[in-house]
């Protein structure tokens, strides 16, 4: 094997109470795209950071062009020629392109940063590649797709010959991901290999040269893409065969519930996001947004959940007029709002998961008399949320910390329909999360509907709106541009109004 | 929207305010009697009849605070502040020069000479708290290398020795801080209150062991020093060019770091990793090195605070003769964003208001003492409040980096 | 990463073992008397080696301790509301004779003289509305000092003006300024006095700058009063080549560390190590009286320091001039006018 | 078994840590002390018995400890919405110079209705100078840091000039307020002491505090805004609300421990009034890791060390200074438990959730 430009043998590693990695061999050839597939907390991320040098390895070896290799560091994986675009960027959003690509390695001249030659050598790489980058571009004011091919060029900058691309494309549209899979494909003409790792079935099948399935820190299988199907690719990752589809009856639509009117949003930096977006949720209705990450989803529903104020127009929520900027105006009008930060907003992780529970029902009775907690009654509640919603913790008094994600996320849901609920805004509910939470969550999102709810659901995720949504709008620049039903809507159709591509 | 306008009605209405009332004082003034005469160093003076000169401020100073009320000109609100900033300070300063000559040059001597511990503090803040480690210590470290560079430069008998301890043992009590909230994880903020309380008592410590017991009080002061040619520039000649040592170093540091945080490797790695730790990391940068480096050179410039004092002042220790400055350097680094001119700045508009007190009480302004010496504090609320406004700090401050 | 953390602690190690031994004071052999009869201070807020009032209390103490045999203790008092509690600590412990220091703790020393009658109170800076028979309130009188002061300045000064550097604005220090004023005046009506009051006594860089703008309006001569802080306008002064005046004790000892100052003319002496000294002397050799002793001129209590480096620069005549103006204040024929 | 062996171990990890820091502190002293060449076992002798060694003693730690536990409080209580009050310095002159000024100046009410009420102004006066602080963070975004460091050096002075100026007693013979009613007078609680009822008013106020931090919807928005002021605005709390409010709490509990030590001890206000607590608070507040209820212990730890240190002085000549080294040591073992436990080869117990202490610049 003289092509082989990466090997593992039988990486271990052990986190306190997870195995991560256990005994894991991997190989890479010359030119290759490898994926690594597997589910949330397979071993991916983890092997892929001691490949990288943020772990060290309990046991293994690590072979680069059939040399034995120490990665101690990210810059002993650099000096490998090993590169690495994370999940979460690396980048500093205050900062410019250009300080972000040489960042590390940087270009002097006489003790100072040369930013001209810095400058010069991006335009050269980003015009090789088509990409299309001003290196005096603030990070912050770029889209997610720019800043990805930020840390690609930022790898390419380091003279990678191995790329990691750690789930690349959860934050693209499915045309950006087309346009990603091309750079890779073309990387990979110049000689580049490229470890690709997702979980989403369908463009690992499109892009990958070869197909390595991880669960539960162990590695199941290769397959060539060829050689398999969805349907296989699926029972390897969660060892079971899994329903992709979600089991719901047909929509009984009620009167409105939530009706938006010409709002205008603008974001943190005073730029107007959200633009005159008119829609409405009904009673029983699964209202599914979809859109490319920052058309304005998330001032959407910051604005409607009373998080930001609104520069224009009218929301009305179950008849009652907001004033704008007051979230417990919301809360008391019966809406529940599962946000799409649950870390930032939705929990105070170093409470207990019993005032997590109470979070936005502590002021009132029963809850509170007085303003005096009534802890039986509150203690009582959360073990029943505890209990009903499935949520694994040793007790009401558990730090939420130290739950996994999926409970976290199962505590904020037990919270926000734990009570009486007539509208349900849910921003990514389920992103980050394992295969039973997220069945689970769509279950419960399903079931507030036919309890003659209404919803918003917004989601990057094609996938997730599809098969939940009854009404499906597509958000571009701040407007819904088209509202279909699920039966007339398709995935491509869909996915070129997403690109703002509309007859 | 709504807030702005309340924001603006409220700070040009009050400028307003107090620009009428100067013109009212300035009636105050007998006419062709009350003159006032302003020195300029080498230059010369000028002479001015009081009440007509402020009266003339009062109204370019009433001009500036009507602007922000045109809708138009709204955002020119900072405008006014400072335009009423300029006349009061100005008109006051007339007033005090009744009579006498009031020498402006030497009063911008003064303010910098005052501002230079504060501005080297609020520097070595920065500097730690550009690679994310708070540092509310820098009284303490002041502290202690006053003493430390004072002991040394007395049993070594030489001040530059003491000079370089003075900057080592900053250096030193910085690295104590380094190793609590970067290697041991401690809150910053505790690990700079140990620091604070050990100073005091390490210095009193010293000073009885070594100090007095040795019957040791005093030593030379660092020499005045004259830049050949530059130094008989008028007015800039005696406030830049002719001062102590320590007051060079602290323009050359403000120009130094300016350049090498926004312009070196170095200052790139470590704004880098004071905003996302992570990301440098992963780039091959060894954030715990950058760190360390950067606080201990923080608490060397800390050193040369504390020099200040001892060694290039006075030529005495005294216990806590800091007296709090260190705690005025945390304010105008924040004051000043981040940022080495903006620290300038904050320091010394301390210390322009400080000296500017000295002299209100040499010219016998009928002002009890107790309120000038509010006057530095009092200004620096204010112009955070209306002024700045929000500064924001790095993006990582005060979180302990972790790897796995 | 760890060899760089490494080597730095071992230079740190070796730098405080290196200073440890070269600064190691020298073991002083104590020599083992067993005395009987126990007096202690308690200082103002702050300690007994403060250059100020509470340190020349201390050494006063100490002179009359070792001179008489007895055994001498101090406690230095962190906060105004501790004066109670330190002074009941000595009492408790059975000692024969408090001394507490400054005019802060009046009001404790009064209550815990009439608390505790077998022990005797002497009270630096403290006067009593009615005095008790076991406390002595030891009086300064300031304003002659600074008086004396003032009218050295004043017949030194060339250009006709000249500066006082003070410390906190409380009543010994507001003698001294107004003694200076009015001595200068008294020399020459004339004459401008600049005066700031700084709001520490340990801030000696900002008595400098104060001292640096009174040069810079044309003072001549510089008195600084007030601790620390006034000692940063004597080091002004003697930078600037313009005289300095000390406060308290000799200056030239403390804050001019033994000269050379040929700028510094004398120091406006307040003899709190004297005044101390005489009374647990008193008490020792049982004369101790209920009341107030007032130093001043006529009794040594306050004077001027000898002129040491600046002797040949003061002429005789101004010298006989100063002589007499004590000599006046001392027989009563003068007085300061200051009234507080 | 093994679960209940853990929560144990981890319990015990609790109360050996600090005993084991304190002791660490003390040998550390003892070194210092040593090589000053004082006799090590008289200066421990004279420091414990000064602090517990009589009725006396006892009672003097305890009246220190009084305003040591209300400033600890008011900084504890400030940490817990993630703010840092450096300000329980003025905040406490605040309420001293209120408290003096209704004790002296108002005449003629009975006992219960005076005391009360002065203590009343104590609590205000303090509440007023720490709300401005706080209402110039959540409307400015000015930092609480800065503006209560500037709010301390401006109350300083004005307390001065009031003091010297309209509230002089031109009788006395130092400046100082005139001396308060005996109508305002917080008596003393065993006659013959000075100890106050102010030690009965502070621990009543840590209950108060606990109270309202752990068993009310205010406490539960002031900690859920200072472990996450996004995850409190979500909630529909008002954050503005929310930090002035907690800023006047933590100053009127500085305000209070002023007014306790005008009306329970001094009974007059002296203008030289330096009290240092406001700093030694912080580190209290931080010994106690801002739970009111261990407030109490570490004041009466830096009390104790504080009120022995006179006999410590007198018996061994061993300067103040040491008990700041000693203290520093202790916090700094509490707070870095890692050195502790390597020292002594303690095992790491259960992982715990960490305390937040404080919130770096307040973002």
């Amino acid at each position: 094997m003289n092509n082989e430009s990466l090997s593992l043998k039988g990486i271990v590693k052990v986190f306190p109470g997870v195995v991560a990695n256990d005994h894991i061999d991997f190989s890479l050839g010359r030119g290759e795209i490898h994926t690594l597939l597997g589910e949330n907390g397979a071993g991916k991320t983890t092997l892929m950071n001691i490949l990288y040098g943020l772990y060290t390895p309990d046991e293994g070896e690590i072979r680069i062009n059939g040399q034995k290799v120490q990665i101690k560091t990210p810059s002993d994986a650099l000096s490998h020629g090993i590169g690495m675009v994370h999940q979460h960027f690396m980048l500093i959003p205050i900062m410019s392109v250009a300080e972000n690509i040489i960042l590390g390695k940087e270009i002097k001249k006489s003790g100072l940063l040369d930013r001209k030659k810095a400058r010069n050598k991006i335009k050269e790489l980003s015009q090789q590649y088509k990409f299309d980058l001003n290196p005096d571009d603030l990070v912050k004011d770029l889209p997610i797709g720019t800043q990805q091919r930020v840390e690609i060029i930022k790898a390419l900058y380091r003279e990678a010959n191995i790329l990691i691309m750690d789930e690349p494309t959860s934050v693209l549209t499915p045309q950006e991901s087309e346009e990603l899979f091309s750079i890779l494909r073309s990387l990979k003409n110049e000689g580049k290999s490229i470890i690709f790792i997702s979980h989403k079935l369908k463009e690992v099948l499109e892009v990958s040269d070869k197909i390595t399935v991880l669960r539960n820190g162990k590695v199941i299988g290769s397959v060539e893409p060829d050689k398999t199907d969805e349907q296989q690719l699926a029972g390897m990752m969660v060892g079971r065969q899994v329903i992709l589809k979600v089991d719901k009856n047909k929509m009984d639509r009620g009167a409105p519930i939530l009706v938006v009117k010409d709002l205008s949003v603008n974001d943190q930096r005073g730029m107007k996001t959200v633009n005159n977006i008119c829609f409405t949720v009904h009673e029983g209705e699964i209202f599914g947004v979809a859109g490319v990450q920052g058309n304005g989803q998330t001032e959407l529903i910051q604005a409607l959940t009373g998080l930001i104020p609104f520069q224009s127009g009218e929301v009305t929520i179950q008849n009652r007029k907001l004033s704008g900027e007051n979230p417990r105006e919301v809360t008391v009008l019966g809406t529940a709002h599962i946000p799409e930060d649950r870390q930032k907003y939705g929990l105070v992780l170093p409470y207990p998961v019993r005032d997590n529970l109470i979070l936005c029902s502590y002021y009132g009775k029963p809850f509170s008399n007085h303003r005096i907690l009534n802890f039986s009654f509150i203690a009582e509640k959360a073990s029943r949320l505890l209990e009903e919603y499935n949520i694994k913790a040793p007790g009401i008094d558990t730090i939420t910390d130290t739950l996994s994600g999926g409970n976290q996320q199962k505590t904020v849901v037990a919270r926000e329909l734990g009570r009486e609920v007539k509208l349900l805004i849910a921003s990514q509910p389920t992103r980050g999360l394992d295969v039973g939470s997220i069945e689970y969550i769509h279950k419960k999102i399903i079931e507030t509907r036919d309890a003659r709810c209404g919803v918003l659901l917004v989601s990057p995720e094609l996938d997730e709106i599809m098969s939940l949504a009854d009404t499906i709008g597509v958000i571009f620049k701040g407007q819904i541009i088209k509202t279909l039903n699920i039966e007339e809507s398709t995935k491509e159709k869909l996915g070129l109004l997403m690109a703002g591509i509309y007859k | 929207m709504q807030k702005d306008y309340y924001r603006i009605i409220i700070f040009s209405g009050l400028t307003l305010l107090l620009n009428l009332l100067i013109i009212r004082f300035s009636f105050n003034f007998p006419k062709e009697q009350a003159v006032s005469l302003m020195g300029f160093g080498t230059l010369g003076k000028l002479s001015m009849f009081t009440g007509r000169s402020i009266r003339i401020l009062g109204c370019i100073g009433l001009i500036g605070s009507i602007i922000p009320f045109v809708k138009k000109f709204n955002r020119y609100v900072n405008l006014s502040f400072f335009t009423t900033a300029f006349t009061t300070v100005s008109a006051i300063i007339l007033w005090a020069a009744v009579g006498s000559l009031f020498d402006i040059v030497g009063l911008l001597d003064l303010s910098l000479r005052l501002s230079t511990p504060i501005v080297l503090g609020a520097m070595a803040g920065m500097l730690c708290e550009r690679t994310g480690v708070i540092n509310i210590a820098i009284e303490g470290m002041m502290l202690t290398s006053a003493c430390i560079g004072f002991t040394a430069s007395l049993y070594l008998n030489n001040i530059w020795i003491g000079l370089f301890c003075a900057i080592l043992s900053g250096g030193i009590i910085a690295l104590l801080h380094a190793f609590l909230s970067i290697t041991m994880i401690t809150d910053q903020i505790v690990s700079g209150t140990v620091i604070n309380i050990l100073a005091v008592g390490l210095t009193g410590f010293i000073r009885r062991s070594f100090l007095l017991k040795a019957r040791l009080t005093r030593t030379a002061i660092l020499p005045i020093i004259e830049v050949p040619l530059l130094s008989k520039i008028p007015i800039l000649g005696i406030i830049i060019f002719t001062n102590q040592p320590i007051v060079f170093l602290m323009m050359g540091l403000v120009v130094f770091i300016s350049i090498m945080l926004f312009k070196t490797r170095w200052g790139l790695r470590t704004r880098s990793i004071g905003e996302h730790p992570e990301a440098a990391d992963t780039v091959g940068i060894n954030v715990f090195k950058m760190r360390y480096l950067n606080v201990i050179l923080g608490g060397s410039i800390a050193g040369l605070a504390g020099a200040w004092f001892s060694l290039e002042t006075t030529g005495s220790f005294d216990d806590m003769m800091t007296n709090g400055k260190g705690f005025i350097a945390l304010a105008a680094m924040i004051f000043g964003k981040w940022h080495p001119v903006g620290a300038f700045t904050g320091g010394l508009i301390f210390g322009f208001f400080d000296a500017l007190q000295i002299i209100f009480q040499i010219k016998n302004i009928p002002i009890p003492p107790q309120f000038l010496w509010m006057l530095p504090y009092v200004i620096t609320m204010i112009v955070l409040a209306g002024v700045i406004g929000k500064s924001i700090p790095p993006a990582a401050i005060g979180v302990p980096y972790r790897k796995q | 990463m760890k060899r760089f953390i490494i080597i730095i602690i071992v230079a740190v190690v070796v730098i405080a073992v290196v200073l440890f031994f070269v600064l190691r004071p020298k073991k002083v052999v104590e020599v083992v008397v067993v005395p009987e009869i126990k007096v202690g201070l308690v200082t103002d807020v702050g300690k007994v080696d403060d250059k100020t009032f509470n340190q020349f209390a201390h050494e006063g103490m100490m002179r009359a301790a070792e001179e008489f045999g007895f055994e001498a203790k101090y406690i230095e008092t962190l906060q105004p509301t501790d004066y109670d509690k330190n002074i009941q600590t000595f009492a408790e412990e059975g000692f024969d004779m408090i001394v507490t220091v400054g005019f802060m703790i009046t009001d404790a020393t009064y209550k815990m003289a009439g608390q505790y009658p077998d022990i005797k109170f002497a009270g630096v800076d403290q006067f009593y509305a009615e005095p008790l028979d076991n406390t002595m309130g030891l009086l300064f009188a300031e304003d002659q000092s600074g008086f004396v002061a003032g009218a050295l300045a004043a017949m030194m000064s060339e250009t006709g003006v000249i500066g006082i550097v003070c410390g906190m604005e409380i009543p010994p220090v507001i003698k001294f300024r107004k003694g200076y004023e009015n001595g200068a005046r008294y020399i020459d009506p004339g004459l401008k006095v600049l005066g700031v009051y700084i709001d520490s006594f340990v801030a000696p860089d900002r008595g400098k700058a104060a001292a640096e703008a009174m040069i810079a309006d044309g003072a001549d001569v510089i008195f600084g009063a007030g601790g620390p802080t006034g000692s940063g306008g004597i080091v002004a002064a003697m930078e600037k080549g313009v005289y300095g005046i000390g406060v308290d004790q000799d200056e030239y000892y403390t804050t001019m560390g033994g000269g050379p100052a040929p700028n510094l003319l004398t120091s406006a002496m307040k003899r709190v190590d004297n005044a101390v000294y005489s009374a647990i002397k008193a008490f020792a050799e049982d004369t101790f009286k209920g009341g107030h002793y007032m130093n001043n001129a006529s009794n040594e209590g306050i004077g001027y320091a000898p002129f040491h480096d600046a002797a040949d620069r003061v002429s005789k005549d101004v010298k006989a001039r100063l002589d007499e103006t004590l000599e006046k204040l001392a027989d009563g024929s003068l007085e300061t006018g200051v009234k507080l | 078994m093994k679960p209940l062996n853990i929560i144990g171990r981890a319990q015990y990890q609790e109360i050996i840590i600090p005993f084991l820091s304190i002791v660490t502190a003390l040998i550390i002293g003892a070194v210092i002390i040593y090589t000053t060449g004082a006799n090590v076992y008289k200066s421990y002798q004279g420091l414990w018995q000064g602090a517990f060694g009589k009725p006396r003693a006892i009672a003097e730690t305890f009246v220190i400890t009084t305003p040591y536990i209300l400033s600890g409080l008011a900084v504890a209580f400030g940490f817990k919405c993630g703010l840092f009050n450096i300000g329980v310095e003025g905040q406490l002159y605040a309420g001293a110079v209120s408290a003096a000024f209704i004790g002296y100046a108002v005449r003629g009410l009975p006992h219960f209705i005076h005391l009360p009420l002065a203590m009343l102004a104590g609590i205000v006066g303090g509440a007023v100078w720490g709300a401005i602080p706080g209402y110039l963070k959540a409307k400015t975004g000015g930092h609480e840091v800065i503006n209560t460091i500037m709010m301390n050096h401006i109350m300083l002075k004005l307390t001065d000039y009031l003091v010297k100026n309209p509230m002089l007693d031109t009788q006395a013979s130092i400046p100082r307020t005139p001396y308060i009613q005996e109508t305002a007078y917080l008596p003393k609680l065993f006659p013959g002491f000075r100890l106050h009822w102010g030690i009965i008013i502070a621990l009543a106020a840590v209950f108060l505090i606990y109270f309202i931090l752990y068993k009310t919807t205010i406490g539960f928005e002031i900690r859920t805004v200072g472990y996450n002021q996004n995850a409190a605005r979500y909630a529909g709390m008002n954050i503005t609300k929310n930090f002035v409010l907690v800023m006047a709490v933590s100053g009127s509990l500085a305000g209070l421990a002023g007014a306790n030590e005008v009306l329970g001890l001094n009974y007059t206000l002296p203008a030289a009034f330096i009290s240092g607590y406001g700093f030694d608070a912080i580190a209290i507040a931080l010994l106690a890791k801002s739970n009111p209820f261990a407030i109490i212990p570490s004041a009466i730890l830096w009390a104790s060390l504080r009120n022995g240190a006179g006999l410590m002085q007198v018996r061994a000549g061993i300067s103040i200074d040491l008990i700041n080294i000693m203290q520093a040591f202790v916090i700094m073992f509490i707070a870095a438990p890692k050195i502790v436990r390597w020292l002594y080869r303690i095992k790491e117990g259960k992982a715990k959730a960490e305390v937040v202490l404080t919130k770096g610049w307040g973002k």
